[in-house]
């Protein structure tokens, strides 16, 4: 048994913190908050340099070809370094969508865009308050033209398409589009963690292709809900362990009553408590690189496991980031807050954390009567 | 046992009713309102620090602004138990007067124990009256939790004149931009215990010298400030207490910590009840959810436990009597509350949760201020963690930590 | 406002605490879970002669005739000294049961034996695992005799009587039934506190009188329950406290690295949450006491919270402090098990905390619409 | 990343396997897995130390027991992953040899790096053949989670003979009632720091002026004793290390704790997730109650995160490296997770929740069993407390508490 990274991939996660702690320091995700721009626009062009925006996508397609553990890898960097990029949506949710259910058409117009970031692509799914069922999507299709409304769609403004789930008669279909069409409105939401924008779309008879077999769009969804979970999971797990080093880092410096605060057991105790649910995160999330790296058909347990374990453990760790660093992480200056806000951004980016709890209780469920 | 007033209660009460039905600004309830845990006023349509002097004002001429003090310094001269009435009456508009909550919760009864009569009679009125704003200057960057490691320097000025010259640095000290007073401790022996070398003043939030910078906190409001002290000179005369005894006299002002009982503490659970009872989800209503159900139960009997603790505060309080060390866990409970309650608020909107525009978000984007104020909560006016070491020693007469820096002079303690 | 016990009560309960401290060491306890005795008769037989089992019975049945409040007060000293008696079996529940449903006759017969110490009443409505609801219960009335079984009955292999559920055609009916009598066979089963007897009682013909309305029984056992809550929950407050104070006491005294264990902020923060649970449910009994003692409309919301607030409270108290105790906390010599087994006991003994959480929200729903 | 043995792994996994399907006691199966997270072997038709004996004899025979002890001491000479693998192919059989997991865990591993060769020859064979039972002797009444605090004394025998004799007593000893020799440490100096004046010995457990009773737990399990020493003479040659270096040979101990890894940890999740699959609720089946679901699912990534954090750790050996701090939260998860699992699981059985007879009592009462069991497994081996300071201290490095007792010579310790 190999319950581990690979050599390689350990120096492919060596060479992406290095990259990122040189391009992409807290200042990075600062100047999005603060809203200078959107996203950054420099790492975007250096994650592409590297390869690592395409590095699941075939070297036929102008990526690099590798697996879904080297993507992982990446995945907790991102997360770690709060970067800026639409990340997440274009490689986990984009690029995902179009190698499992994209003609060789789409896939020969897209991935190599995807590839080099010369274009960014997302996900166009919830539209309002609660979970998406079908039958409660109001965007449709009708006369093969788009009408309705999507929000919040993550990288929205930025995005130069979009796949966009879709009431079509009875069923739902997905569709993939280009956003700098006729008939595409966006504008940018408020969100509590601006360093990563998001938008309301809004369809008004855009012209759309279908993405995959029609009618069919809720399992095409769920299945690429699994796979992101487990990218996503890393993500929240560099958030993590990046929120329990800044807490025990500031544990050592700050003194009070005459010694270090983290010799007191309250905060070593509060300390102890991140690290364990950062370790349970981790090992879930390496079952999950495990499942998704071998098409496991133990995937939908690995990912709900892997998605609701990172969630808890990168919004405890965040929060109590803040306590242990008292007055000072409530301020703007310090980077607390950063990840506070990520955290809880991240844990809704794939639903809600009751819709995978249901969607874990599911298929331990159906592994058990299998 | 009983939740009835006195007929002198309610003979009060009903005043203090008919007064606010004729008085209280009403217009200004909703945006207080949907602002309930927030942090902020939650005031935009008229200026915030206009509004509360105004309110002020119009309770000082009823005799409501400080009901309890005594009526020489243009308190109401009420009883402690007509205090927590004109409170629970007061209820959302209290909101408006938060500026003054540290001059009157700590900085006036400071006053009152240690100045001399002619400045009580000179600043304790225009206190009342709002007309003078009052902050409070003890924490320090390196001194939050362990108040009494703050540097802030105060040496007697070199002319022999007596005055004192006041060197350092100030923070969280909230009202400060628009303060014209300010109660200040500050080391003047530096060579003694931690405990022992600090000595209390207060000065003009005007004299040559004193910076004041908003800080920005981490969900964007601008509720506090760090004050800068480069050679700021102190009257003599405006030393409250002895030379070296600024402890003893900042446990005075602690020991008044602002009397929450009787306002209400909020914990978030009407806010998420209503919501629940509001939305539905997939299968029906949420409050029909039996997850949602559990999590509301348990965090029900924690608001309801406050309240009622609460009540038996006031309970004593209306026999005469002071209220027992219960009422410390008000904050410790509501402060998790508010957070839990909060996050879960988001989780039940989905993707939807992270909106923030009130137009675009369930319930008007209150919870999303929530979650971004609530760990503030969690330190604010003493961390969890101190809390709870307070409850344990206080309360239940636990020895306390032990103190490496006891007995030593504050100028050898390393760090 | 007075939200506070009066002069009078707080002179019963200290009245009641040094007859407790005096009759009803923890070695009472410890004889009924050893199965020396099967209640600590004893005791029973003072309790009597102090008045205490007649409390709420009015003077003309032989009680004291006083209120509620008093039996919320001497409810908490039974709880703080693990009484071994069937007090709650014949006073929260037969008791109750015949003051608000029974006949004239009943009462004469009963009452006076209640208060007497003389008979032993108690409820047997469980039946098995689960809540009970109409139509799930087996025991049944055929031709004017009770068949079926109960499971678990407190208190029933020493009641001289029990109020019973039954089915009675389509509804659930009350009966009350002399457990002397034929047709009745009761058997002692095992619990995890044997500190207080349960039994497993069948009827095969067992003659029974109707208690109160027929049929009606859904909203009667409903009734009690909601005054009963607020009873045990005192029961539960006050072990809740001697269990806190039982590790204060130990974290003074014992030492460990040189100096008290309750210097180390770990066991000042356990207790102190300690504290917490124990002060919010004290302050929800008050609550529920007043709800109880003036009849108030909000009885379902303040009962509902007093026993779920309670049920925490002990639940936390007791077995934190057997970790405060350290190994000999999970000594047979050391009291802590007593109160963990209580405390398991007491938060079973209305059904279970999940139905108790149903309850709140059902009463606070209707107190909003109101 | 995979999950797959080496062909040299797989290989010996199915020796393992054949030899256990031919001798492994499969008879004994549902009696020991009745017990699981119960704190006993559950064996109630044969006698338990009988039944250990037999089992280890027969390992021994095939080289599995002590599977990677050396060969010339009666082990099998494996390596670290197969020893791993032995472990996950015994599974429950394991349960059976609990009489001599101290011996093998503890005792054997001092004894190879501190006894004399004529010693361990002695010694340890039938130690692994199960021959000889060990039991390890170091925690007393006033210490436990402060081990160096110990009061036992061991001092010269005036004769002048190089003995040692023995006063005082050691506690939560288990197997001393049926143990042939003990691993004992000794305050042989109380002149110098706790630390230093400690030595540590081997003994015969029938020697004059020892006595075992045993300790009845709050579960009313008999699992360990207390051992009283009366005089208690031990010859020189059975010291271990020198004299006053007791607190340095205890920690070659303690570092080889006994290796769960491999072996499975308990929460309790698969038993309840059982429970509630099988169970119908008023309104279905109680897995589809979505107050159950949610509590399931918090449990369930907590049982797989620890369940795959064993992985990364028998990963790391089968790489040859040996496991990171990160498998010390093993146990203080699962003892929380056992106890909440095992509280909840009781009240899902409503009232009926606290019948313990296994005929009357859902999943024939093992959840009872289990709740009763819980809280000793939040203290035995390291408390929940001690726990966390460890992990703060060795894996985050954060600094130990303050000690008031170090460099104090044993004897002035006030307590």
């Amino acid at each position: 048994m190999n319950f581990e990274f690979s050599a390689e991939q350990l120096q492919l996660r060596d060479t992406a913190r290095r990259f990122l702690a040189d391009k992409c320091p807290p200042a990075a995700a600062r100047a999005v908050l603060d809203g200078k721009v959107d996203h950054d626009a420099a790492l975007w062009q250096g994650l592409a340099e590297m390869g690592f925006l395409g590095v699941t996508i075939p070297e036929a397609y102008g990526g690099l070809g590798l697996g879904h553990l080297e993507l992982c890898v990446l995945a907790e960097e991102m997360g770690r370094t709060l970067a800026p990029v639409p990340f997440s949506s274009s490689v986990y949710l984009a690029t995902e969508l179009l190698l499992s259910a994209g003609s060789e058409t789409q896939k020969q117009h897209w991935l190599p865009r995807l590839a080099s970031g010369s274009a960014i692509g997302t996900l166009a799914h919830a539209e309002a308050t609660g979970a998406v069922s079908n039958g409660s999507l109001t965007t449709h299709l009708e006369h093969g033209r788009l009408y309705g409304q999507k929000l919040p769609v993550p990288d929205g403004e930025i995005a130069d398409f979009a796949v966009v789930t879709a009431q079509e008669g009875d069923d739902l279909s997905l569709f993939l589009l280009d956003l700098s069409g006729a008939g595409v409105t966006r504008e940018a939401v408020s969100t509590i963690d601006p360093s990563r924008r998001h938008a309301r779309i809004a369809f008004s008879g855009a012209s759309a292709e279908p993405l995959g077999e029609r009618g069919n769009a809720i399992a095409q969804i769920s299945a690429v809900q699994d796979r992101a979970a487990v990218l996503f999971a890393f993500e929240q797990l560099g958030g993590a362990d990046r929120a329990l080093e800044m807490a025990r880092d500031y544990a050592l410096e700050r003194k009070a009553f005459g010694r270090q605060i983290g010799s007191f057991q309250a905060i070593k105790h509060l300390l102890a408590n991140m690290y364990v649910a950062a370790t349970l995160a981790r090992s879930n999330c390496y079952y999950g690189a495990w499942a998704l790296s071998t098409e496991a058909p133990e995937l939908p347990v690995a990912a709900a496991s892997a998605r609701i374990s990172a969630t808890q453990a990168y919004q405890l760790c965040a929060k109590d980031a803040i306590e242990v660093h008292g007055g000072m992480g409530f301020t703007w200056e310090f980077d607390c807050h950063l990840h506070y806000r990520r955290s809880n951004l991240l844990a809704l980016a794939l639903g809600s954390l009751s819709l995978w709890e249901d969607r874990l209780i599911d298929a331990l469920r159906q592994s058990q009567a299998a | 046992m009983n939740f009835d007033d006195t007929p002198e209660q309610s003979a009060f009460r009903a005043r203090v009713r008919t007064w606010l039905d004729a008085n209280a600004p009403k217009h200004l309830e909703p945006e207080l309102r949907s602002a309930i845990g927030t942090g902020i006023s939650g005031l935009k349509s008229v200026d915030p620090i206009e509004a509360a002097k105004a309110w002020q004002a119009r309770k000082a001429s009823a005799g409501y602004a400080c009901p309890s003090w005594p009526r020489e310094f243009g308190g109401g001269g009420h009883s402690a138990i007509e205090r927590v009435i004109w409170q629970q009456e007061e209820g959302i508009f209290a909101q408006l007067s938060g500026i003054f909550s540290l001059g009157h919760g700590m900085c006036g009864p400071t006053l009152m124990a240690w100045a001399n009569e002619e400045q009580k009679q000179r600043f304790i009125p225009p206190m009342v009256t709002g007309e003078e704003i009052w902050c409070q200057l003890f924490s320090e960057p390196c001194a939050g939790s362990d108040l009494a490691g703050l540097r802030t320097r105060a040496e007697l000025a070199p002319d022999g004149s007596g005055d004192w010259i006041i060197n350092g640095q100030k923070i969280w000290t909230s009202a400060a931009h628009v303060a014209d007073h300010g109660l200040l401790i500050a080391r003047s022996d530096p060579a003694v215990a931690k405990h022992k070398g600090l000595t209390m003043f207060f000065l003009d939030m005007k004299s040559p010298g004193v910076e004041v910078r908003p800080i920005r906190q981490a969900n964007g409001h601008n509720g506090f400030n760090e004050v800068y002290f480069t050679d700021v000179r102190i009257p003599d005369a405006q030393r409250l207490g002895a030379p070296g005894q600024g402890w003893e006299v900042s446990l005075t002002t602690l020991m008044n910590e602002r009397m929450t009982i009787g306002a209400t503490i909020v914990t978030g659970f009407d806010q998420i009840f209503s919501l629940v009872c509001a939305m539905e989800g997939e299968n029906g209503p949420l409050v029909e959810d039996r997850a949602v159900r559990s999590k509301l139960a348990s965090w029900a009997v924690r608001d309801s436990g406050l309240k009622y603790t609460s009540m038996r505060a006031i309970s004593a309080i209306a026999r005469g009597e002071i209220p027992g060390p219960e009422n410390s866990i008000g904050k410790l409970v509501a402060a998790s509350l508010h957070q839990e309650i909060a996050t879960f608020a988001l989780d039940l909107q989905g993707e939807a949760g992270i909106l923030t525009n009130p137009d675009l978000s369930a319930a008007k984007g209150q919870f999303q201020a929530m979650i971004m104020r609530s760990p503030a909560m969690r330190i604010e006016g003493g961390t969890d963690e101190i809390l709870r070491n307070i409850i344990a020693e206080r309360v239940l007469g636990l020895p306390g930590d032990i103190r490496v820096d006891k007995n030593v002079p504050f100028n050898q303690i390393e760090g």
